[in-house]
């Protein structure tokens, strides 16, 4: 049994504009220890999904259904005691913005120390030394004194690390970071993916969110592309790579710039996310993919395993036991009974050297 | 170290699918984004900000509230401008201000629902009238303090320097005084009845708007769309009036609602210190404080029906004033999911 | 309001309560406990009798200061401090003074104290009380002086009764009357929290022994004085409470925090009278109030004018509606008071001839004015008030009268007591535009209702005469009047003074006033309505007036 | 800096604004028409020769800017000088009646604070429901009623008819249990403006904090709604409200020039509206200097409490 079992998942937000289906029937599981990075452009619920596991969402969003089962424990029904037990105590979550994640009037150190103070029995200064001893941990030099200063007097990193510290106070399983890195420039955010390489390397699950196809290479095991609220390719981060099998997932691959790539335009994905509160019809990537027939736009693809061709009616979006090796992609072109008579034409070409790269032409 | 999984196996390219879509989009896709769909911003602003207040139940309780009391006093009775009847409707049965039209102190009955007071006259009559002066009272005081007090807060926060230094200061000085005091000392100096009692309310009303316009035109004109609008040279006079005052002024609208209650009820402190309007005047205040005595002598209806008129007026305006306020609060709820995601 | 728990409740109950019980002990020594809880309008400004320039203050040093003479309720001179005060020649009068009488502050009152008194006027606002008729005095021996007149001055004994006599220590500057008064008076002062309380405590050894021997001093004595006043106050503390707002007033009158309330306003007494625990007693004073016309400001030059609007004054209307039926309507200026110098058949001969509301008679008188001047009317006019509550009411009743005929556009102007009488006092205020509302409070004797307010020299801004009615006769009259002592012969003069400035209509007369208490029945026993207001609390303890005040249950 | 150069760099900013107050004090009542003289000699028909001396004894025959310094000079020493309505000097009268304003004022003020604040937080985190709606109808009740009126009502509901309270002060020392259950009922009605203020004021901060990350961190810490409103939330939402706290020094003052009328409290409000009437001009200028200073010191520890709530700003 997985560490982390999400079963159709359903958010929706109620705005002045409507009812936003943020999160559409999203099934994916994450083992003891395994890395997931989740992907996907703004908009597609990342986040949102994120906020569900801890039950952090608040008006106007709601957890409609599915269900979220932490080692076995349903979390959406559990009692408000046992849920902020798992808060901070099971599962840690780190989140984009360091500067404003942090209250402004405590120091750093009370802030650790009041995390440590909920999930362990330390009170005082046994939590506080605890809180130092964290925000050593988490890389941040000369910690003690450090401890007793307060947000603004951190950078985006070390303030980023303290929210990893704070994280990290209650020991927990799993680390669910939304975009750690993203308001860090570069440098710093290699740095960051260190400290959460080393930390992830003690048994601690980590799921990634982020909108940067490099993060997660660099990090995950597994990824999963989310697109307006769904999951529409799910698969071990080298296939996913070099063997994409959903448009869209190419589409991302294609849109990544490359040093020395001499071609005048990037490729981009025509189009925009679709507004949420009215989904396009069928296969919610349509609209913006090149391969799109009629069929696409009336039914709404499952998420399919690629290597053999399913039997048709063989419902495979609710099937959540899927092995690590699994690859599942969102498209018809993978479900047989589908009229889907086109086919997929791209492919990853690898290049031997990076030297090799520079003088091909464009096609 | 960072473990690379996907070392080794060299820079990937993907082929195809650029191709494809260099051709045409018209196959690829039906949506399409009709530019002329999206209203312009500044409507969308102030429609959506009275989406917003219509939702706010206790708001458009008192919005209707002072729309009623506004057609009450309005068709209390005939109107004459310049000889020419402008209103005929008269909803008030007796003339406010007639004294004797019934014998004194007559508690609620069928002819004057509100009873009658010392010299007879028709409370009912007194108070549908006496609408006429609060409202008129706290929309003219407030109309020209803010007149007074946004362009002097405006230019000082725009301008800086010694402008903005002296302004601040007369303000810093004027707020040192209580409110009434000041005007109790204005009324002394200048004498009582309506105009007087406005330009008292006037001159220690303007300083809270200067101030609040002061400190948001500070904030807004270090906005970018400010810098641009002087990099692409427009005269500062016209920055002010377009761009940063438009932004500014949310704040300020606020603050005028929420003091046309006050202003009302500064009046009424002002009569019942003998510095009211002229006697017998059907200004609410002036009733209240007039008939306070037979407040404790049983009379109750003398000054019962005038408070109740002040209290719902100035309870509606508040409840208003903080519906606008929710309404135009730039971060309202609803958009906070959207902006953070869209990022 | 923060939710009261019951227990809180009572603790309120109990602090309410023994606040009550608070209130009734004495908070002076040893002594049976009584105490009378009165409230003053107004925080009493100044202790001393020189500087004093308000009611308030004179009404509350009252009981504290006695003076050589004293007027009772019937408006007799009555020996106090003098045991007699005999005339010498037309300027000159022997004053003896009564023996064993001690200051508060244990000095004893001898002649020397008595001159001091009078000369400590000299150079302070109350200068005129004595100077308008103080020369000189000497001291004959310890307990008789001779004072001399600057003119022979028929209120001598009158005037005497206004001035309360302080010890000689005052004038030397060894006792400093601004930290507390010293005086000969049944009560002592005891404490003053500003704007809070001023407590009177019984003077133990007050010069009355009970014995009843204090006469009339004027010939026509009318029955002995003093019989059956006890030797000392029965009651031991006086706190007067200083409560400024008319309706709290009435409020701690009905909930038995006090038990006397001073002037409660006139319409609120129909609902007094119906609360059967309290009492309200009136009765005729001495004053009016009038409306004052500018006469250099035409039409207000023109006397038919003057007259027409007088008959527009709806007095009884004025009566019923602001005055709760109370008082008389006013036709001339010498109220009912004096009944040795005016008549009810004179006030009504003063109505019918010139002054009583009729409307027909005032329109003929108006059209004629108006024609004489030829102001085409409606003339816009306003009439200009301070904020007394009942005078801004009788100034709209007339004001809605002037408005119902087609003479006359008026409007209400109401100023603050200062910036009023800073108008209505201003040298030009007969050239002003405004007619004005105004009251005047007279004493005991004629000449204050008549001299301040017609006498040519008096026009403002050296003192009170508005309009600047200037009349030779009128004058003459009245200063002839000053100089002579027989009654009946002063009665003549200021009759035929009446008449020429009834005639003359300087002023509308609207009522005559009314002095009015509320007290709680139970808990005051004899106490009657002195009618000046500066005398209201004389009935607590004078032997001389045969009157005294008990707290009943107590 | 330290806080102490910052407090008394903020002093020396606030003497101008003093000097202001000063100079407009003066020359508001040196307009007001009528002077002291004609007060204390109203219809008396005194000599001319006494009111000159009068005049001269309060120097209104000299230049107006004379008479401004030699008043200047005498509040430099403290001596406010002599009352001119009665013969007790200003500082006396300023000093009876300081207790009886601050017990007052500060009575009101807390009430103001403990029903305000909780009120307010309540609202915001219950933002849109029936409570919040509720909440705001009845905080705004309080703001909407004229206070004299309220004081009357008061008066009479708890007063006359329960009996439960004296309807005037009793004769006890301002901090006696009895005087300070008198002034339940007063400084309820003068609290009532600023408890709405505070529950509208408060209600805004903590909706604006609420927004913010610090308080989804804080829950993805696990601590409980009690904690992560009261500790995280209250703390940054004080900071605005203490700002508008100092400016209530004034607004508590003009409401108690009507409630002590009413509640018969003597206190400075009653005794600056009859001085102003009665054109006691020392009095005047003595009450509005003290309530400038008190408002200016206010502001002051507002920016010292507001720099100390929120470490963000430096001295």
């Amino acid at each position: 049994m997985a560490l982390l079992e999400v079963e159709d998942l359903d958010v929706r937000f109620y705005t002045e504009e409507g009812v936003v289906q943020a999160v559409d029937g999203l099934s994916y599981t994450l083992d003891r220890g395994e890395r997931l990075g989740v992907v996907g452009e703004s908009g597609a619920g990342k986040t949102v999904t994120a906020l569900a596991l801890l039950d952090l969402l608040d008006r106007p969003g709601r957890i409609e259904g599915g269900s979220i089962r932490f080692d076995g424990e349903e979390v959406l029904d559990a009692p408000a005691e046992r849920l902020r037990r798992l808060r901070g105590g099971e599962i840690g979550m780190v989140f984009q913005d360091p500067e404003t994640a942090l209250n402004p009037v405590y120091t750093v150190g009370e802030q650790v120390a009041e995390a440590v103070r909920v999930h362990t029995d330390r009170e005082g200064a046994a939590a506080h030394d605890r809180a130092v001893a964290l925000l050593d941990r988490v890389g941040i030099p000369d910690p003690a004194t450090r401890a007793t200063q307060y947000p603004h007097e951190f950078s985006g990193g070390m303030a980023q690390r303290v929210v990893v510290a704070m994280a990290l106070a209650g020991d927990p399983d799993l680390l669910i970071a939304d975009e750690p890195t993203t308001g860090l420039d570069v440098t710093i955010e290699a740095q960051l993916l260190d400290l959460l390489d080393d930390l992830a390397a003690d048994d601690l699950a980590v799921q990634l969110v982020s909108h940067d196809l490099g993060v997660v290479a660099g990090f995950c095991d597994r990824v999963l592309v989310m697109y307006a609220g769904q999951a529409v390719e799910r698969a071990p981060v080298d296939d996913l790579f070099y063997h994409p099998k959903h448009p869209y997932t190419a589409g991302l691959l294609s849109a990544i710039p490359r040093i020395g790539d001499d071609r005048d335009r990037l490729a981009t994905i025509p189009g925009t996310t679709p507004d949420l509160a009215s989904p396009p019809p069928g296969c919610r990537f349509h609209p913006r993919c090149p391969y799109a027939e009629d069929a696409c736009t009336k039914r709404d693809p499952p998420l399919a395993g690629v290597d053999e061709v399913q039997p048709t009616g063989a419902s495979v979006a609710g099937d959540i036991a899927d092995d690590a090796g699994d690859h599942r992609a969102a498209c018809l072109a993978y479900v047989d009974d589908a009229d889907f008579d086109g086919a997929l034409e791209f492919a990853v070409e690898v290049a031997a050297d990076a030297t090799e790269d520079d003088e091909e032409a464009d096609p | 170290m960072s473990r690379n999984p996907l070392d080794g196996r060299g820079r990937l390219r993907v082929r195809g699918f650029g191709s494809h879509e260099a051709d045409d989009d018209a196959s690829a896709g039906t949506a399409t984004v009709d530019a002329d769909a999206t209203p312009s911003p500044t409507t969308d602003r102030w429609r959506r900000a009275w989406a917003r207040f219509r939702r706010d139940r206790a708001a458009v309780a008192g919005l209707a509230v002072i729309a009623v009391m506004t057609l009450l006093a309005v068709f209390a009775r005939p109107i004459e401008v310049g000889g020419v009847v402008v209103q005929p409707v008269a909803l008030a049965p007796y003339d406010p201000s007639a004294s004797g039209i019934a014998p004194a102190y007559r508690p609620p009955s069928l002819a004057h629902p509100f009873g009658t007071d010392w010299a007879g006259r028709d409370v009912f009559s007194r108070v549908l009238y006496g609408g006429r002066y609060s409202l008129s009272i706290g929309v003219i005081a407030v109309g020209l303090a803010l007149l007074v007090g946004v362009p002097l807060g405006a230019v000082a926060g725009y301008a800086g320097g010694w402008v903005d230094e002296t302004v601040m200061r007369l303000v810093d000085v004027l707020y040192a005084f209580p409110f009434l005091v000041l005007a109790i000392a204005l009324v002394a100096v200048f004498g009582q009845g309506f105009w007087k009692l406005v330009g008292a309310l006037v001159a220690v009303g303007w300083i809270s708007y200067a101030r609040l316009i002061r400190g948001e035109v500070l904030s807004v004109s270090e906005r970018d769309y400010v810098l641009a609008a002087r990099a692409l040279g427009a005269s500062d006079g016209r920055i002010l009036r377009r761009h940063v005052v438009p932004n500014a002024i949310a704040p300020v609208i606020v603050q005028a609602t929420l003091n046309v209650g006050t202003v009302v009820l500064s009046a009424a402190a002002l009569g019942f210190l003998g510095l009211g309007l002229e006697p017998g005047t059907a200004e609410w205040g002036s009733m209240l404080s007039a008939g306070r005595d037979t407040l404790v002598g049983g009379e109750w209806w003398v000054t019962v029906f005038p408070g109740l008129a002040i209290f719902l007026f100035v309870l509606s305006i508040n409840l208003v004033g903080d519906g606008v306020r929710d309404a135009l609060d730039p971060d309202a709820d609803t958009d906070r999911y959207r902006t953070r995601e869209a990022r | 309001m923060p939710p009261f728990t019951t227990s809180r409740r009572r603790l309120l109950r109990w602090a309410g309560a023994t606040s009550a019980v608070g209130l009734a002990g004495c908070a002076g020594g040893s002594g049976d406990g009584s105490e009378l809880v009165a409230t003053l309008g107004a925080d009493v400004s100044a202790y001393d009798p020189t500087q004093a320039n308000d009611t308030t203050s004179r009404k509350a040093f009252d009981l504290v200061y006695e003076s050589l003479v004293s007027v009772d309720f019937e408006g007799n001179v009555r020996p106090t401090l003098a045991t007699a005060v005999d005339q010498q020649d037309d300027r000159t009068w022997r004053v003896s003074l009564r023996e064993g009488v001690s200051f508060h502050d244990g000095s004893d009152l001898t002649a020397a104290d008595v001159k001091a008194t009078f000369e400590r006027y000299e150079g302070t606002p109350r200068e005129s009380d004595v100077f308008l008729w103080y020369d000189d005095a000497t001291i004959r021996d310890d307990y008789t002086l001779d004072v001399t007149l600057s003119q022979p001055y028929a209120p001598f004994q009158l005037s005497l009764g206004g001035v309360p006599i302080v010890p000689e220590a005052a004038a030397t500057g060894d006792l400093d009357l601004s930290t507390g008064p010293v005086g000969t008076g049944p009560y002592a002062f005891d404490t003053h929290e500003p704007d809070r309380l001023y407590r009177l405590v019984r003077n133990e050894d007050h010069w009355y022994a009970g014995d009843g021997e204090v006469r009339r001093t004027s010939d026509s004595g009318a029955g002995e004085a003093g019989d059956g006043v006890p030797d000392s106050p029965p009651i031991e503390t006086i706190t007067f409470r200083i409560i400024v707002e008319q309706s709290s007033q009435l409020a701690a009158l009905q909930a038995g925090d006090i038990d006397l309330a001073n002037n409660p306003p006139a319409d609120a007494v129909a609902d007094l009278r119906q609360d059967d625990a309290i009492t309200v007693s009136e009765r005729l004073a001495g004053g009016f109030e009038m409306l004052i016309f500018p006469l250099a400001t035409p039409p207000f030059s023109n006397r038919d004018v003057r007259e027409g609007v007088a008959r527009l004054v709806p007095r009884q209307e004025i009566i019923d509606a602001v005055y709760g039926g109370i008082g008389q309507p006013a036709y001339a200026p010498i109220s009912p008071l004096l009944a040795d110098y005016t008549s009810e058949s004179f006030l009504q001969e003063m109505g019918d001839e010139h002054q009583r509301y009729d409307p027909e008679r005032a329109r003929e008188l108006l059209e004629r004015g108006f024609a004489d001047l030829d102001i085409s009317p409606p003339y816009e006019t306003t009439i200009v008030t301070n904020e007394t509550g009942d005078r801004v009411r009788w100034s709209q009743l007339v004001r809605d009268e002037l408005n119902r005929t087609d003479y006359f556009d008026v409007s209400l102007e109401q100023f603050e007591w200062n910036t009023y009488v800073g108008r209505v006092l201003a040298g030009d205020s007969h050239r002003s535009d405004a007619m004005m509302a105004l009251g005047w409070s007279g004493g005991w004797d004629p000449d204050t209702y008549l001299r301040n307010m017609f006498h040519s020299e008096q026009s403002t801004p050296s003192c009170c005469n508005a309009a600047h009615y200037a009349n030779d006769e009128v004058d003459r009259l009245l200063d002839e009047a000053l100089t002579v002592y027989d009654t009946a012969e002063r009665r003549a003069l200021y009759e035929q003074a009446q008449r020429r400035i009834v005639a003359d209509a300087p002023v509308a007369f609207v009522r005559f006033g009314t002095r009015i208490e509320a007290f709680r029945t139970e808990s005051v026993e004899g106490f009657r309505t002195y009618p000046l207001d500066s005398g209201e609390f004389t009935a607590i303890y004078a032997p001389w007036a045969n009157a005294y005040t008990s707290t009943g249950g107590g | 800096m330290s806080l102490r150069r910052y407090v008394l760099r903020r002093t020396l900013l606030t003497l101008p604004i003093l000097f202001g107050v000063s100079v407009l004090t003066f020359g508001l009542v040196k307009l007001l028409p009528g002077t002291p003289v004609d007060y204390v000699l109203q219809f008396q028909d005194a000599t001319p020769e006494l009111r000159a001396s009068l005049r001269a004894q309060y120097h209104l025959d000299e230049p107006i800017w004379r008479q401004y310094l030699l008043w200047l000079n005498d509040v430099l020493h403290l001596d406010f000088g002599d009352r001119v309505v009665s013969d007790r000097s200003v500082r006396a009268a300023i000093v009876d009646r300081l207790p009886e304003t601050l017990v007052l004022g500060g009575f009101a003020f807390l009430i103001a604070l403990l029903v305000g604040v909780p009120t307010g937080v309540v609202a915001a985190v219950r933002r849109g429901t029936l409570l919040d709606e509720g909440s705001r109808v009845v905080a705004l009740a309080g703001i909407a009623t004229p206070n004299f009126w309220l004081g009357l009502l008061l008066i009479l509901v708890f007063g006359v008819h329960l009996n439960l309270v004296p309807v005037i002060p009793p004769v006890a020392p301002v901090f006696a249990p009895e005087s300070l259950a008198f002034l339940v009922l007063p400084a309820v009605t003068l609290g009532t403006a600023s408890a709405a203020l505070f529950t509208r004021l408060t209600r805004s901060a903590v909706t604006e904090q609420l927004r913010q990350e610090y308080v989804r961190t804080a829950r993805a810490k696990g601590l409980d709604e009690r904690t992560v409103i009261v500790k995280h939330v209250l703390r940054n939402s004080l900071v605005s409200v203490v700002t508008v706290a100092a400016v209530q020094v004034a607004f508590l003052l003009d409401g108690a020039v009507v409630i002590e009328r009413v509640f018969s409290w003597p206190g400075l409000g009653r005794l600056l509206v009859r001085a102003i009437l009665q054109r006691d001009f020392p009095v005047v200028q003595a009450v509005v200097l003290l309530v400038a200073v008190a408002v200016v010191v206010a502001n002051l520890l507002a920016d010292v409490l507001y720099a100390w709530l929120d470490p963000r700003i430096a001295y």
